[in-house]
C-alpha cells in the first residue's frame, strides 16, 4: 500500500496528526528513506575517535556507518560493509582499525577513507570488471559529513542544504554548549546509557520540549524527594534530589518558559534549573572563575546565563547544554527505538562540573534512575493505545494558531505550548513530502 | 556527598587475605540470602536499616570499571537515593509500576576475599536475579561484592558494588535493585 | 492482497475449511475488522467491577479495552485511549480508578463513562479546534455494550442484531449457569488462568465440542487414572480422578449425546458427567438443598437436571455451567490465542460447591494440570502440519449432510458429529463476508 | 480429599523460631538438592517417596495467596495427583512429551525458619529452574517453603509451596513440577 | 511487490550478485517454492531408519516431512499432516511409529505409505464426500522419492529431471564416500551436530568452497595451532591442531586446489589434508588394510587417493568424503539457517576411522569448536552489512570468465577462483526462472 | 590421544560412597567457585592449572551419554585444546569475540557423589550460567560432575562432565567453557 502525497500530507493537520503516524511499519519505512536517509544525522562526536584509526561504529536510520580518523586527521563516515561479499567490517562498537581497514572474512583492505587498497591475490581479479578505483569496490563513504564544533553530523543525500544552514537556530545551543568549556570544546565520557524504549522515535522528540508532562508523570518520584526531605528534617532540598523534585514545579512556572522553535524540526526550552548560584554554590563559581579566566567576566556571565533545558535537533537527538549531555535518538523498528546517551567534559572546566554532570545523568537518565522508567512507561501507553480504535488523532492543540514568527523558527507565547511538537510534524511533512 | 566527591573507599580488592571459621561463612551466607529475601519480599525497610550511613549502592556501567566519578554508572547511590527508591517503588503514581515488577533473586559462590585497608570484609558472590514485568521476564547476572562493617553479632553494608554481565548493554527499565 | 467475496467464499465448504484460514495473517487481520470488530464479544462479569470507578482492562480482538463501573451504576466499555497523545490510560489487568479516570502522560481527566473532564490549564486549549464536547477528546465508548445476566458484551458496530438475538439459544446456558445459584447470580473468582495455545484461535473453538478427540487426545491422563485406582487397590474412582478418566468413556457413550448448535457459530454439547448423585454425593445434596429453599424442588431438580458440558457463544468463549466456569479465547495472533479462564461461585449455594469447581479448574484446565498439555500440544500440532502442502483441506465430514434444522439452529443425529464446527464455520463465513 | 477440605495446615509461617546446627543446616540442604536431582534425572519414584502421605503439592496462582480453598492454584495435588502426574510423564501416549521436556533446578539462599504449629520445620529456599522443550527455553523463578517432618535421620515434606515470580502470568504448558 | 522474470535477471550478474538476494523476504518465499519446492533435497539417510517403522521427522525448506521405512521395506517421505484436522502426526525428531501411523488428535491411522488406514467410528463418515481412498484423506506422500547408496532425496515436483541426472558429477563424491566404506555402504552417527546460522542459506554454500577465507576468517584458531606447538615444544603438529592450522596454508597452496563445479549448482573442491599417510599412519594404514582386503590393493588406493574437502549439492548441503560427514544445510528463514551435520560409520573399517570423524567434527564443526564460530560471525556480519546501502554488489569477480567446460560442468583455472559461487548462482537463477 | 583412545576412564558413577566432612565439603564448594570465578573473570591461565596432565573436559551431545568415543560430543578436549581454546579467546583476530561474551556461572546443588575406582572423588553440581554478547542473553543450564584428584591441600580435575538440559538443542557459537 504505498502512501501518495496526498495520503502523506492527510496525516499531519496544523495541531494534530494522525496516530498512524507512530504505529504504521510501511510510514516507518518511508522514514528510513526519506527522512534518516537524506537530512543531516548526528554520528558522534569528534573527541570520541582522538587518534588514526579510531573508529566509531553506529547507525544511521536503519544503516549501519562507522565513523572514522582517516591519515588526513579528519573524520569520515562510511557505510560498514567490504564490497566483496558484503560484511560489516568492523564489529559494532568503538576501537582502532590501525593504519587501515581489513575484513574479517578474506582479507580486503580499505584506507581509512574507505578507498580499496587491496585484495589478496590481485592476480585473480585482472582481466574482470574489478576495478579498484571504481567505488563499488570500496567502503562507501556517505554523501556529506559535517561538523559543527565538535559534533559529527552526516547526510545520506549528495544534496540539500548545508549543515550550519539545516541547524540554524539550533547552534546557539551547541555553541553555548561548548562555550561553556573554558577551552571552547568538550569531551565525551568514556561510556554511555542506551536506553530502550518501547515506541516510537517520534514520541521521544515530543516529550523533550514537553513542559506539560512534568508534573504528572513524574509525581513519584516528586513527592518521593519532598517525602525525604520533610522525613529527613532537611533544611534545603539537595541538588541530586532538586533535580527530580523540581519537575513538581506549579504549572504557572512551566508557563513562564520560552519556547523556541526552528525551521527542520528542531527547538528548545528554557532552562528548568540552575545547577547553582554562581555566587553561592562552590563548583558553579569555581566554573565561573575558569571561564572569567577564560574569556572575561562579561563573556563568562553571558555564558552561563544561556541556560537552556533540552535542544531538539530533529533526528539526531537532543543535547543539553547545563548538564553536559547527548542524548542521541535511534528508530529501531516503528514501536521500538534506542536512545544513547552521552555525556561530556568541558575543556579546562573544573572536574567537578563533571562529576555533576554525571550525578544528573545517574539519577535522572539512568535506565535505572527515579525519572527515565516513568517517561518510558508513558511512552509505551502511547504506542498501545494508539493501536486501538479509540480515537483518530493525538492532539497538539495546546495554543495552536498562537505561535509568533521569527527569524528561522517559531516562539510560543506560552511555555506550555505544545508548539515545538507542531513545529516537528510540520518539518516531518516537509520531509516525506519532499522526497516523494 | 558521596556521589560527588570522591572521599569514599569504593575499591573492592581486599588487602588482607583473611580465614574465617566455618560458622562465620554461613552466617555471612544467611546476611546475603536475607538481604536478597527482603528485596525479593518488597520489605524495603528493613533492607534499608542493613546499610551503614554512608553505604554506597554501586552498579558500574562498565567493564572493571575503576570509579564512580570518572564515568556513568547505572546506580551510584547514597543512602538518601535508596530510601528515594524505595518511596517511589511504594507509590501509587510510579506509573512504570503499574503493573509492578516481581523478583526473584538467587545468591550462590559466596566466597570470603578478605578485608580492605579499613578492616572492612570484603564478600563475593555471585547473583542471578529474574524479575517478571507485564508479562516479560529479565534476567540479571553478574558477581556481586559486599564490603561489610561488623555490627553487634551481624553486618552493615558500606558498600555493595553489583557488576554484571551487559553492564554496557541496552536497557529497558531496572526498576529493583539487584 | 485483498481477498474477494469469491475467494473468502470459496475457503469455506459445507463438510471442510480450506487451512490457509488458520494460517494467513491476512485472514487474520480481516477477522480483526469483520468479525471481533463487529460481533458482540464477551468482555468480562458484572461482578468483577463490584464498584464504582472498579475496572477490568482487557482486550476485544486487537483492541485495548477497559469495562468500568460508572457512576450511573451501570457497567461500561471504553477503549482504553486517552484522546490526548493516545496513551493507555490504565494499565492491563484489573483495579480503580476511583470518582474518574486520569491519563498518567499529562494529567486530562475523564468521567467513568469516558466523557472529557478536565484538561489541565484549560486556557491554552481555548480558542483551538480543542472541543471538550467532542468524542475526538473523550475516551472513546464502544459502539453497544449489553449484559445478559450479568455477563457483559460489546459490539465495536453502532448496528446489527442485539446482544439477545446474539445469543440465541445460547442463552439457556447463561440461564442455567445463574439458575444454579440459589440467589440466581454467580460471582467471579479473585483469579484466573491464562493459557497460551500456540495455535490459530478457531482451533479452540473447533476442540469444545469435538466428542471425537476425549479418548485420543487424552490417553494418558485416562490410562493413569485408571492405573492409580488399579494400584491403589480403590474401591471407586475419586472425583479428581474420574474427570480426568472420564474421557475415556467407549465411543458409543460420546455418540449419544446430544449436540446442539444455534446461528451465529454457538452450540453446545450435553454433560459428560455428573459431578455426583443428588441423592448420595454431599455436595451435590447440601446444593440441590439450597435450591429447593430458593426455588422449590421442582424448578430445582430442573435446574439441576440441565446437564450441558462445554457451550460455545462465538467470538466470545465457552462457559460451563456444571462447573461453573468461563474460558474466554482470544485470539493475539494467526498463531497464537490466550485462553483465560474464569471461575465462579453460585451465590447462595455452599462454598463447597465453589470449591469443587475450583477442584475440576485445577485439575482440568490449569496449564499444570494433566489435561490441557495435550491439547496445546495437538492445536500446536496442526497448527504446524498445515502449513505444509499435505494437503488443502481440513476436513468435517463426520455426519455432513445429517443435522436437523430446530428453531434457530441445528441438531445432530450423533454425538460424534463434526456439526458444531461446520456450524462454526458456517457463521465465520456469513461474519466475513456480511462485512466485506 | 485434602483438595477440597480445610483440614490442612496449609500456612508456611514458623510460629517458632529455632537454631538448627550447622550439620543439620547441612543435612536439609542436602535434601533439597536430593529431591531436585530426583526431579531432573526423572526418578520419579523416589521422588514421591519423600512425600508423607497427607502432603500437598502446591503452587499458588495469585501473590501471597491465603488459601488453595478460596482462589485457584496452578497446583495444589495431593499423593494421588502426585501419582498421577508421574504416571502421565512415563506414558508414550503423553503427546505433549513428545518431544519430552528436561529441566535443571537450581536451588539456593536455603534459610531456616523455624518450625509451625506442629513442630514442622520450615525450610525455605529460592529456586530457579530452566526447562527446555522444543528448542524453547523456559525460565520459572520463586521461592519455595517445603513443611518437613522428621523422619529418622531424614524428613518427610509435608507441604511444599512454590511462589513463583510470574504466578499470575500467562503459561503455556507446565509440565513438570518445580 | 511480485518479482518479474526481468527483475530475477537482473538479479545475478555473470560476475556478482544484488546483495538483496540475502535479504529479501520475497524472494525467500519465492525460493521456498522455486527452489526447494522444485527441486530434489536430501532428506536423510537409509541407515536411519533402519528397521520398518521407523521415522526420521525433518524439514525440507518450509515443508515438515517425515522419511520412513514402510512395510515394503523402502524409505517413503510424507508430509507430516494428518488430513483430518491437519495435525502434524508424529513430532519432529526421530523414532518408531510402529505398524502404522495414528494421528494424536482423533487416532486417525494411516499406513506407513501414508495410505488411509481407518478412522475411528467409521459409519460417521459414511455417506458424506470422505473417500478413503482419496489422496485428500491420506497423509500426502512427496511427489518424487529416490536414493542414491543411501542417501535419500526427495522432490515436491512431479516433473523434472531423475535424481541422478539431477546429482550429475557431484554422484563421484557420495560414490567416494561409500567406497571408502569396505563394504560398500555407511551407517549415520547417533547424534548430529544443529548450528544456528544467523545469516542467509546462500551464504553457506558460498562458503563451502571458498578457498580464500580460511587463512584469513580462520587466523586466530591458527595462530593458536602453531603457537600451542611451539610452546609445548611438539616435534610435528598433532592431527588435531593440524586440521585447525591447515587453513593457514600459504595462498599458493590454495591456489593449486582443484575446482570443479557441476550443473545445477553442485561443485566439490579438492581435498586440503591428508588425514595421515596410508603408510605411517596407524589408522590410515588399518583402513587401508581393511580397503584392500574388500577391493583388492589397486581400487583400495583409487579409492583413498580420491581425496575431496567439501562438496556441494546445492539446495541439499555438503557431503565430505574424508572425514565422512553430511553438513545438511536447512533455510529457516531470510536471515536464519540450522546446519546438520552428520557423521557416518564406514561399514567394515576400524572404529578408529569413525572415531577420527568424531574427532574432525568435534574439532571443526561442533559450535563450540575452535573454527565453526568465526565462520558463523562473518556470515552474520555479511547479512548485516548487505543491509546497508554501501554498495548494490556482492562481488564473485575471482576468475570470473576464465572457467574451463567439461562434460556437465565447468573446471577453474585456479583454486581460489569463485568459480564455485557463480556455478551456484546460475543454477538459482534457472531455478528461479523456470518455475516462474 | 585421550580424544581417541579409550584408556580413559569417563565413567562418573560412584563405585563407593564417602562421607567427607564438613570442612571438606566446605572446600570443595569453594574449590568449584574458585573455578567459576576464574572463568568469570577469564583467568585462562589459572584456570588451566586447575587440571591433572591427562584432564579432559567433556560437554555430551547426547542425553545420558555413555562415551565419547561412539557419538559427537559438544566437547571433548584434552590439555592441548583447552590451551589452544584460551589462546584462541584471548586472540585480536578472534573474529567471534569481536565484541566479546561475557558470563556469570551460578554453581549450586554441591553434592559428593562418591569416589570412582581409582580414588577419585566424584562431586556433583548444578550450573546455571547467563552469557551475554551482541546484545543477547544465552542461558545454558544442566548438571556438572568434577572428577578430582588430591593434590596437596587441593584438588586437581580429571575430568569435568557438563550435561546442558539442551545437549541436543540447535545452538549458536559456543564461545565459553562452562
Ligand atoms: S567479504 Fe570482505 S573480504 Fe570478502
Ligand atoms: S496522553 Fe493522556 S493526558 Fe496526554
Ligand atoms: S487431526 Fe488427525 S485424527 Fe484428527
Ligand atoms: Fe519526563
Ligand atoms: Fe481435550
Ligand atoms: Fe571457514
Amino acid at each position: 500500500m504505498p502512501y501518495s502525497k496526498e495520503q502523506i500530507g492527510a496525516l499531519v493537520r496544523p495541531d494534530s496528526v494522525n496516530k498512524s503516524i507512530y504505529t504504521d511499519p510501511e510510514l516507518f519505512k518511508l522514514e528510513m528513506q526519506r527522512i534518516y536517509g537524506r537530512i543531516w544525522v548526528y554520528v558522534g562526536h569528534d573527541s570520541q575517535v582522538p587518534n588514526v584509526g579510531d573508529y566509531h561504529a553506529t547507525m544511521i536510520g536503519d544503516q549501519d556507518v562507522v565513523m572514522v580518523r582517516a591519515d588526513d586527521g579528519k573524520v569520515h563516515v562510511l557505510y560498514n560493509r567490504c564490497p566483496h561479499k558484503g560484511a560489516m567490517v568492523v564489529p559494532e562498537g568503538n576501537g582502532c582499525a590501525g593504519k587501515f581497514f581489513r575484513c574479517p572474512y578474506h582479507g580486503w583492505t580499505f584506507r581509512l577513507n574507505g578507498h580499496h587498497l587491496a585484495a589478496p591475490m590481485k592476480l585473480g581479479l585482472e582481466g574482470t570488471r574489478f576495478d579498484p578505483a571504481s567505488p563499488e569496490f570500496s567502503m562507501r563513504e556517505l554523501a556529506r559529513v559535517d561538523s559543527y564544533r565538535g559534533f559529527v553530523f552526516a547526510s545520506q543525500a549528495a544534496d540539500g542544504i548545508p549543515l550550519p544552514e539545516f541547524l540554524g537556530g539550533a547552534r546557539s545551543s551547541l555553541d553555548n554548549f561548548c562555550d561553556r568549556a573554558p577551552e571552547g570544546e568538550v569531551v565525551a565520557s568514556k561510556n554511555v546509557f542506551r536506553v530502550i524504549q518501547r515506541a516510537n522515535w517520534k514520541v521521544f522528540y515530543e516529550n523533550l520540549n514537553d513542559t506539560m508532562h512534568a508534573r504528572v508523570t513524574h509525581e513519584s518520584a516528586i513527592q518521593a524527594a519532598r517525602d525525604e526531605v520533610k522525613a529527613e528534617g532537611l533544611e534545603q532540598m539537595p541538588l541530586r534530589l532538586h533535580i527530580m523534585e523540581n519537575n513538581g514545579q506549579p504549572y504557572e512556572f512551566w508557563e513562564k518558559l520560552k519556547l523556541v522553535a526552528f525551521d527542520h524540526g528542531h527547538s528548545y526550552m528554557e532552562g528548568i534549573f540552575d545547577p547553582g548560584s554562581i555566587k553561592k554554590d562552590p563548583i558553579s563559581h569555581a566554573h565561573y572563575q575558569t571561564l572569567i579566566d577564560a574569556y572575561g567576566e562579561k563573556r563568562a556571565l553571558e555564558i552561563l546565563s544561556e541556560n537552556r533545558h533540552n535542544t531538539i535537533i530533529y533526528g539526531s537527538g537532543s543535547p543539553h547544554t547545563v548538564f553536559q549531555q547527548f542524548r542521541i535518538i535511534r528508530p529501531l523498528s516503528v514501536d521500538r527505538t534506542l536512545i544513547e546517551i552521552q555525556v561530556f567534559r568541558l575543556k579546562g572546566a573544573p572536574e567537578e562540573v563533571y562529576r555533576r554532570a554525571l550525578m544528573y545523568c545517574n539519577v535522572i537518565n539512568s535506565p535505572a534512575s527515579a525519572v527515565m522508567p516513568d517517561d518510558l512507561e508513558v511512552y509505551f501507553r502511547c504506542q498501545m493505545g494508539n493501536r486501538t480504535r479509540g480515537g483518530e488523532w493525538v492532539s497538539q492543540h495546546r495554543y495552536a494558531g498562537t505561535d509568533k514568527p521569527i527569524d528561522g523558527g517559531l516562539v510560543a507565547i506560552n511555555g506550555t505550548s505544545e508548539l515545538p511538537m507542531r513545529n516537528q510534524f510540520n518539518a516531518w511533512k516537509q520531509y516525506m513530502l519532499a522526497a516523494a | 556527598m558521596m556521589l560527588m566527591e570522591e572521599k569514599f573507599d569504593y575499591s573492592t580488592e581486599a588487602t588482607k587475605r583473611v580465614a574465617v571459621p566455618a560458622d562465620t561463612y554461613q552466617q555471612l551466607s544467611q546476611f546475603l540470602y536475607h538481604e536478597a529475601r527482603l528485596l525479593d519480599t518488597r520489605q524495603w525497610d528493613a533492607w534499608l536499616k542493613l546499610w551503614t550511613p554512608d553505604g554506597m549502592y554501586w552498579i558500574p556501567r562498565s567493564r572493571d570499571q575503576q570509579s564512580p566519578y570518572d564515568a556513568l554508572s547505572l546506580c551510584w547511590d547514597d543512602d538518601v537515593l535508596r530510601r528515594v527508591r524505595m518511596r517511589i517503588l511504594d507509590s501509587p503514581r510510579r506509573w512504570s509500576q503499574q503493573p509492578r515488577s516481581y523478583a526473584s533473586r538467587l545468591i550462590g559462590n559466596v566466597t570470603v576475599d578478605g578485608t580492605d585497608s579499613d578492616g572492612c570484609l570484603l564478600v563475593r558472590s555471585v547473583i542471578h536475579m529474574t524479575e517478571w514485568r507485564r508479562e516479560t521476564m529479565f534476567h540479571r547476572a553478574g558477581s556481586c561484592v559486599h564490603k561489610l562493617v561488623a555490627d553487634g553479632d551481624s553486618w552493615k553494608i558500606k558498600l555493595k558494588r553489583v557488576d554484571l554481565i551487559d553492564c554496557d548493554g541496552a536497557y529497558e527499565a531496572i526498576e529493583l535493585y539487584m
